[in-house]
């Protein structure tokens, strides 16, 4: 019935369609706010569905520019591993673009914020589909332009946030384009086809520098260890609606960049010839020992946070530390896992910034301190930040912990034993921030002030619901996204995964998860406790200051004392202060006034005094003299 | 097949009433601890027949109901996938990192059931619980990693299986040893019980939980017991399979055994907890990242030398 | 001292449940022996007979043996200890852990003061008959009564409870109003 | 008709002098004289550059054969040059009245066209001494014309010409030496004679004469050591003079110097001396415009930077990076212009030309700040824009020839620059704007910026028309070094 | 320092009447008027702690008595300052420039006896139940009277005899 729908489903016509639609957005914001938030609804989610029909068959479009001085030609392509990252990029911006249209407020920066959000969402998913070097550069630059506009959409609180964002990133772009400059001076082509096939033959040093060139580009934008200080003042300063696709489909490219280059198109045998350490490659090691160092720390900075935006942050960043991690470890259950945590990474950060986007719309602060007690006021949004939280912690019961396993698998499979318990620590780490904005925000008092709140608009809870939908269908049957995943590591020549419905057969000496199995013990002892539940006398619902406080009433006027959500985290805070005290930002921060010094000095060369200048003009040319008689 | 079934619907059964036995007689050896009578043995199944006999249970909000409901199915589920006595129960379906994650949930309802129920001093009780989580941790799962990479797998069946010759607990004493350190935290004993201090936070958590709640909790508590315990004996005492003859008789053996077993690990953490007074929670943490993950680091040096060599 | 004007809205107090025609219905005898074997009780030790519950819970009288034990929060107790004299400001206390309790609860007075106002009847704070205010279901007479005779009491309390004469949270909820009248003449509407 | 490129030149010069006279007819009508020739410079030049597109075109002054002769040469690089010479006045022209206040109008246009005969001579010349002549010419404007501002910085542009005419003389003194050594050992001022009778002549004499002109035109194309003048002169010249200067003036010095290295003496010492001190200019260029508070300064050091970007690309010497270093130049002509009008239009509406004063200029002059912030992120380099397109085709360029130092340098000079613009783009867009009322920019500049916003998003969105022309003008430069 | 030379420094204080009553306390009389300098020399001398204000109803000499019980931790001695005001217009001026918990002692005088305290800032209602009656600490205040009428006048809620 969707033949018609076929020629759309080249990738040349999604990323047009969507710059287009950028344009015809923003001009038709001019007109009225109604056309402007219905065309770019109507463009992304078209343009998703287009990518979620347009399935894993290979698609590929030329298109040589006439007079180019490098001779090249533009090379777009629809692979397993392109369609996969481009499904998580798509639905994650389309709904999101749904999503803060249900906030409905019009100002005239949100025209410029839909036509960037579609332009945005152009450019990732022209990073994702391109097939050679050079439009993948382009559509990167694309994409580090367009997040840097609307993160500055958010105003005066953003200006510092933004402009280290754009200053890290730009730096890693370019350390991409030296990367890539080399391999095209070395091989002379730019296609990631050609590449694949003469790649191997690379000698090992060239092969590291290029990689790691490359390498600093992704992990700028995958926040891992030494590049993250840009990510927590970005991703909350941005503006909130716009948060869920920075963090959730926008920090996917590093892991994306990492996956195609190291194994598309350099592939395992040519990594192993870098030197492997218990069977995977170096470089390998060094990515998911990085990853889940920064898995801890990130882990450590949010359990500290009271702002909710940046608590998630600093969540984002450790969970992308996992991804990384599963990518850096090459075996198959390493990628599989990585892939996988990736997807979940961004179903749940997404709902869980969305969340907290409705939680500052109604509370009108972002201190998770000034909240409370909103879990019956608002029950859909809560229960879809509880079955996020769910999956950001791992409980079997969501799709979350399915990665988290296959990663446990593959360290303990390979015996890291520094990288199996950091990730580990990470996770539980991950358990203790996440319940903290249960409990502040959800949970505890109902101040006063928010005795109105009610759940938002069916525009902002139906994305949320989709995607809590899909982590607890990932939660039953793993095997969906595991499929996927298989075939992406069969084209990307990793073994790929063997995968049933419900379960993973890893292997003679491994453990088993069949999550089919777990679900319905855990649905049998529900019964059975419900059972118990019900058999003693129905319970009196009682008023919510009626608790226990040694007999004493609390006194209404005083209205929060009673919700225990200041400094949560008093204790931990206390032990880790002296280890966390931001010395990586102090880094940065030195580094650049260092700079700032430098310049100084160098300003002083132009004195504004002309008789220096006629000096230096007269150096310069004696010396040009004598350099010309010496050598000559 | 259907003796699987039965064993599977029995088991939870027989292991909440050995349970709260077994936490009766522990209330009877405190008291003769501290020199005095102390209540009969079976005085943990009339306290639990009281609270669910209660003419009136105060509740506040459906998420404070979710509580001991996610308490109970938390224990329950995690009990079902841990080799018990000898029997396989569902072990093959799910391994120790899924164990490890499920224990989590019956902790995460009951944050949940006592942040909805408003009081400051749950939310305390709550932050303390997880703290003190995070903090025995550490070297549990390093301690647990030693045995995992000893016998280079993560199954639970499988590491049973392998100890058959020679209990873990001999071939790594020092990963035994600090997981049992842990144990005495999971078990929320004496030294680590700053969740529920009745001086200082009103029993924490269950500070608004009365009747029908309290007596699931207790239930919940003492099917946690038996996992906990049941954890440790699988991963360090080969799961309590002594004879390893073929035959009803050995099994039955084995099975009692095992029970002994469980009433020791408990019984050593109750001893402890009749003497020891208790930490203050950022104590406990460094305690607990301290030296135990000191020795566990050695502990899992050894395993993974004598692995890979 | 409340000041007038504050205006306590109503899901501040807490909610008894009313019904007049509360009978003894057959309140299982297996219930009611659980109950008597497994009393918890919160102690208000404001009074001076807070420290004769020490020697009960160490080793010479050892109330565990009867199954009870001291709970910290009134949601989990059964039994209420008033272990002293009463005035204005601690009924006020009182009150709101009594109603706090779930059923079945009792109460037990230490003393003559909560009996009728014990050395200080005659002055301007003192409750003298504190059973105008919550029912009352045992009272233990003696200017603080020794541990025997605490024991005494409980044991008498466990009778009460078997044959089902301890009906204070019954009488309470029976005379609601009254019980709630009182109350509002020693101190205005504060919940 | 055969297009003559002297005609370019002659008319102008003669209008020029034609101008004082003309007042007498009416006051208004200097303005539209100048206008006029430089339009007629303007299709002129369109017209060449598609004849020399095809074939070079050639013209001898007076008829006589080169020994003696002066011969014009307009291949596609002189024709380009001068069709971006023509446009870049005509749009300064435009863009003129509101800010020359004062006194004799028509003494400006007279040296506004000679000015620009100036510099298209120096483009289209192919003799020696005439691109002498030339750049005298061009410089002499230049001087007059950064002291002409009245008003309240009259001193400051005082002395800032003081200080260029003292740098200036010495530049066309040091060239004039050059070309006279170079005179006495080949005896010809042809360039195509001289490329040829240079490899025969005393290599001694050829190389300190070398040195002689590159000290020379270094001056003119702001080369590290010698672009003392620079910031003063633009921050000193009223608006439109310093968007002349940095669209033409330092564009034909370049170009002149270019010319000389590649065409005359095809020597790769000289290439070297252009890669080396290209890239420091354009370190230092950049660094020093990261601390600046005066916003004219700031976008000063920034083209200097710029310059010593194309300097640096011009130095590799291989067909891409000729290509990517004139589209850079290109780009930094289109751009910097813009950037200097807009900024010419905050600081008359402001008053002051410090940086801090630009709070929230984007809700008060919204379309001012939107062109400002297309000409800074061209500069920059961001997709969508000329920058980008340069910045790549410089890199693989750079990368090809082998000198992945001089990339990685090129690229974090861009950072740097990033920075700064960055600060000045945020500054206007993302803070609060003061409350005191703010005069808006004349509508006949907005539409010379929008012409000049225009030419730079298509050559970001649709490079290939460029290349089209840039294939064939690196060719010119190259081919004269590859052989004769 | 012994009890007779402190009281003999004291007594140079004009219009202190001195007594020692037993081994480290002292009574010191002064009229009304003179009370502030007194105390305020009594501080100086090293009486640094207001320990409490007491108040004693003399009703046969219609008068109120003010008992200030000073203490000094260096001379380890206790020193009683007593003043005499009216009882039918009791008021006096406060002690809280000398010592800030006066403004406490005060309001509990003030509540229990009904003395006014000049410039005293907080005299509000302290420790009674919305209390309509007589200040409770005054002699002539029934305290049996009241309880019956307060107190047994309320009926047993389950309608028992008193």
């Amino acid at each position: 019935m969707l033949e018609f729908l076929n020629p759309m489903l080249r990738p040349e016509w999604m990323i047009s369609l969507l710059f287009i639609g950028a344009l015809l957005t923003y001009f038709a914001g001019k007109v009225s706010s109604a056309l402007r938030t219905t065309f770019a609804i109507i463009f992304s989610v078209f343009v998703a569905f287009l990518v979620f029909l347009s399935g894993s068959r290979d698609v590929l479009t030329y298109w040589r520019p006439s007079a180019s001085p490098m001779g090249f030609r533009f090379v777009l392509s629809i692979n397993a591993l392109s369609w996969f990252f481009a499904l998580m990029i798509s639905m994650v911006s389309a709904l999101t673009i749904v999503y803060s249209a249900g906030f409905g407020k019009n100002t005239e920066k949100d025209n410029a914020f839909y036509g960037l959000n579609l332009l945005l969402m152009g450019a990732m998913l022209g990073v994702v589909f391109s097939g050679d070097m050079l439009s993948f550069f382009i559509f990167w630059e694309i994409m580090t332009l367009a997040s840097y506009l609307l993160t500055t959409l958010a105003g005066k609180r953003a200006e510092k946030g933004a402009l280290n964002y754009m200053i890290i990133s730009t730096a890693g772009a370019y350390s991409i384009l030296i990367g890539m400059t080399m391999i095209y001076t070395r091989f002379g082509t730019l296609e990631f086809s050609g590449l694949a096939s003469v790649m191997g033959g690379a000698d090992p040093m060239f092969l590291l520098i290029t990689l790691s060139m490359l390498g600093i580009g992704f992990a700028v934008k995958a926040a891992l260890a030494p590049f993250y200080v840009w990510a927590p003042p970005a991703y909350s300063e941005a503006p909130d609606s716009f948060t869920p696709v920075f963090s959730g489909a926008l920090s996917k490219l590093g892991p994306y960049g990492f996956t195609l280059f190291m194994y598309g198109i350099v592939g395992l045998p040519a990594l192993a010839k870098m030197g492997t350490f218990r069977g995977i490659s170096d470089f390998g090691y060094i990515i998911a020992l990085l990853g889940s160092i920064t898995a801890v720390i990130a882990t450590l900075y949010a359990i500290a946070q009271d702002d909710i935006k940046k608590l998630l942050a600093y969540s984002s960043i450790s969970q992308l530390g996992y991804v990384m991690m599963g990518i850096g470890i090459g075996t198959s259950i390493g990628v599989a896992g990585g892939l996988y945590h990736a997807l979940n990474h961004a179903i749940f950060k997404t709902t869980l910034f969305m969340g907290a986007g409705v939680l500052i719309y109604t509370t009108g602060s972002r201190k998770l301190s000034d909240m409370g007690g909103l879990g019956t006021k608002m029950p859909i949004t809560f229960l879809t930040m509880l079955i996020a939280i769910f999956a950001l912690a791992g409980i079997p019961m969501t799709g979350g912990f399915g990665s988290k396993w296959l990663l446990y698998e593959a360290a303990i499979d390979k015996k890291f034993v520094l990288i199996a318990p950091l990730a580990f620590i990470a996770s539980v780490g991950a358990f203790l921030y996440s319940f903290r904005i249960l409990q502040s925000a959800f949970l505890g008092q109902l101040p006063e002030r928010l005795k109105g709140a009610k759940d938002p608009s069916p525009l902002i809870t139906i994305p949320m619901l989709f995607f809590a939908g899909l982590l607890v269908l990932f939660g039953i049957a793993p095997g969906i996204p595991l499929g996927i995943i298989a075939s992406v590591e069969s084209y990307l020549g990793i073994p790929a995964l063997n995968v049933s419905t419900y379960s993973v057969y890893l292997g003679a000496n491994f453990g088993a998860y069949n999550a089919f199995t777990v679900m319905t013990v855990i649905t049998l002892a529900l019964l059975v406790a419900l059972a118990l539940f019900f058999i003693a006398k129905k319970s009196r619902k009682v008023g919510q200051t009626d608790t226990y406080m040694a007999g004493e009433v609390p006194e209404h006027h005083v209205d929060l004392y009673l919700h225990y959500s200041m400094n949560f985290y008093r204790p931990l805070e206390r032990i880790f202060a002296p280890y966390l005290r931001n010395r990586l930002e102090r880094l940065y921060d030195a580094f650049g006034s260092g700079y700032e010094l430098i310049s100084e000095g160098i300003r002083r060369i132009y004195t504004g005094d002309v008789q220096h200048y006629v000096y230096y003009v007269m150096v310069f040319l004696a010396v040009m003299i004598l350099a010309g008689w010496w050598w000559l | 097949m259907i003796a699987e079934i039965l064993v599977l619907i029995f088991m939870p059964v027989f292991v909440s009433f050995m349970g709260l036995l077994f936490m009766g007689i522990q209330r009877k050896i405190t008291a003769r601890v501290q020199n005095r009578i102390g209540p009969p043995f079976y005085q943990q199944f009339i306290d639990v027949m009281k609270l669910f006999s209660k003419r009136e249970n105060i509740g506040h909000n459906w998420v404070f109901d979710i509580g001991p409901i996610f308490a109970i199915v938390g224990m329950l589920t995690t009990m079902l996938f841990i080799p018990m006595g000898g029997f396989r129960l569902l072990s093959m379906d799910g391994d120790l990192i899924v164990v490890m994650y499920l224990l989590v949930i019956s902790g995460l309802g009951m944050a949940l059931g006592a942040g909805a129920s408003g009081n400051p001093n749950a939310g305390i009780g709550v932050m303390r619980g997880l703290t003190l989580m995070m903090a025995y941790e550490m070297p549990f799962v390093i301690s647990v990693l030693a045995v995992m990479v000893y016998y280079h797998t993560t199954s639970l069946a499988e590491i049973v299986g392998m100890q058959s010759g020679m209990w873990a607990l001999i071939i790594l004493p020092l990963s035994a040893l600090v997981a049992d350190m842990a144990l005495q935290a999971q078990f929320g004993k004496k030294p680590f019980d700053q969740p529920i201090a009745p001086a200082e936070v009103a029993t924490g958590p269950i500070v608004e939980y009365g009747g029908k709640y309290l007596g699931m909790l207790m239930v919940a508590h003492s099917i946690g017991m038996f996992v906990e315990a049941g954890l440790f004996i699988d991963i360090f005492l080969g799961g309590g399979l002594l004879f390893h003859q073929p035959g009803i008789i050995w099994q039955v053996f084995n099975f009692l055994f095992w029970v002994l077993l469980v009433f020791a690990l408990y019984t050593l953490a109750v001893l402890v907890n009749a003497i020891m007074p208790r930490y203050r929670i950022d104590q406990a943490f460094v305690f607990y990242w301290k030296w135990p993950t000191i020795i566990a680091i050695i502990g899992l040096a050894y395993a993974l030398g004598v692995s890979v060599w | 001292m409340v000041d007038d004007e504050k205006i306590v809205s109503e899901d501040m107090g807490v909610q008894v449940e009313k019904n007049e025609n509360m009978e003894m219905r057959s309140f299982g005898t297996v219930k009611r022996w659980a109950t008597k074997r497994s009393l918890w009780m919160v102690h208000y030790c404001t009074g001076c007979g807070g420290i004769e519950l020490a020697p009960l819970m160490t080793s010479r009288y050892d109330m565990e043996r009867f199954g009870m034990h001291p709970m910290v929060t009134p949601r989990q107790s059964d039994v209420l200890l008033i272990t002293g004299y009463v005035n204005i400001k601690t009924l006020k206390r009182i009150i709101r852990t009594y109603e706090q309790m779930p059923d079945p609860k009792y109460v037990i007075a230490f003393g003559s003061c909560p009996i009728n106002g014990g050395p200080y009847w005659d002055s301007y704070a003192t409750i003298n008959h504190l059973d105008k205010y919550i029912p009352i279901d045992l009272y233990i007479a003696g200017c603080m009564p020794r541990p025997q005779s605490i024991v005494r009491a409980f044991e008498d309390l466990m009778d009460m409870i078997q044959d089902g004469t301890a009906d204070g949270y019954m009488r309470y909820k029976k005379y609601y109003e009254p019980y709630k009248a009182n109350q509002e003449k020693i101190f205005r509407k504060w919940w | 008709m055969v297009i003559d490129p002297t005609l370019m030149i002659g008319v102008p010069l003669f209008i020029a002098f034609l101008i004082p006279v003309s007042t007498f007819i009416n006051r208004k009508f200097p303005r539209y004289l100048a206008g006029g020739t430089i339009l007629f410079n303007l299709i002129l030049s369109m017209l060449l550059l598609d004849a020399a597109l095809k074939s070079p075109v050639v013209s001898y002054l007076g008829g006589w054969k080169p020994p003696f002769g002066i011969v014009l040469y307009a291949g596609p690089l002189g024709a380009m040059l001068a069709l971006l010479i023509s446009t870049v006045s005509i749009l300064t022209w435009i863009y003129l009245p509101e800010y020359i206040e004062g006194g004799d109008k028509e003494k400006f246009y007279m040296l506004y066209l000679l000015l620009t005969a100036g510099a298209t001579g120096m483009v289209l010349t192919g003799d020696l001494f005439n691109l002498f002549v030339f750049t005298e010419i061009t410089a002499i404007a230049s001087f007059s014309l950064l002291a002409y501002s009245k008003g309240k910085d009259e001193k400051e542009a005082m002395e800032a010409t003081i200080k260029y005419m003292i740098i200036g003389s010495l530049s066309s003194a040091f060239f004039l030496i050059g070309i006279a050594l170079l005179y006495s050992v080949t005896g010809t001022l042809n360039m195509a004679d001289l490329s040829s009778r240079i490899p025969h002549a005393d290599p001694r004499t050829v190389a300190i004469s070398m040195m002689f002109i590159i000290t020379g035109l270094g001056v003119e194309a702001e080369m590290f050591p010698l672009n003392g003048w620079t910031p003063d002169a633009y921050t000193g010249a009223s608006h439109p003079v310093s968007a002349v200067f940095a669209g033409i003036v330092v564009k034909a010095g370049f170009y002149a110097l270019a010319r000389v290295i590649f065409s005359i003496y095809a020597s790769s010492t000289g290439l070297g001396i252009m890669l080396v001190f290209g890239i420091i200019t354009l370190i230092i260029g950049e660094s020093a415009a990261l601390r600046q508070t005066d916003l004219k300064r700031m976008l000063a050091y920034s083209s200097i930077g710029q310059m010593g970007l194309i300097i640096t690309a011009f130095g590799m010497g291989t067909q891409l990076s000729l290509v990517g270093g004139l589209y850079a130049l290109l780009n930094h002509a289109f751009a910097k212009t813009l950037l200097f009008m807009s900024a010419g239009a905050f600081i008359l509406s402001l008053g002051t030309r410090n940086i801090g004063a630009l709070d929230g200029m984007g809700k008060k002059m919204p379309v001012n700040s939107i062109l400002f912030t297309i000409g800074a992120f061209s500069i920059m380099g961001l997709p969508f824009f000329g920058g980008f397109i340069s910045k790549i085709v410089i890199i693989y360029a750079s990368m090809d020839a082998g000198y992945m130092l001089i990339a990685i340098l090129i690229l974090s000079a861009s950072v740097i620059e990033l920075v700064y613009f960055l600060r000045v783009v945020q500054r206007i867009w993302m803070r609060e704007p003061g409350d005191s009322e703010v005069k808006k920019a004349s509508n006949a500049s907005i539409i010379s910026m929008m012409v000049l916003a225009a030419i730079v998003i298509v050559m970001g969105i649709y490079p290939q028309a460029f290349f089209r022309i840039l294939g064939p003008a690196a060719g010119e430069l190259l081919k004269a070094i590859g052989g004769a | 320092m012994s009890e007779q030379e402190i009281a003999e420094r004291i007594a140079k204080f004009p219009g202190a009447d001195v007594e020692v009553l037993r081994k480290g306390q002292i009574a010191v009389k002064v009229p009304a008027e003179k009370g502030h300098d007194a105390a305020a020399y009594l501080k100086k001398m090293g009486f640094a702690h207001l320990v409490a204000v007491e108040y004693v109803d003399w009703i046969k000499e219609n008068e109120f008595e003010l008992v200030y019980n000073l203490f000094s931790y260096k001379m380890k001695m206790r020193a009683f300052l007593k003043v005499r005001i009216p009882r039918d217009k009791p008021e006096y001026i406060t002690f809280m420039d000398l010592w800030p918990i006066a403004m406490t002692h005060e309001r509990e005088a003030h509540e229990m006896m009904g003395i006014v305290f000049r410039k005293n800032p907080n005299l509000t209602p302290f420790i009674l139940e919305d209390w309509k009656n007589l200040p409770p600490m005054r002699k002539d205040f029934d305290s049996r009277k009241y309880v019956k009428d307060k107190y047994d006048s309320i009926p047993f809620a389950e309608g028992g005899e008193q």
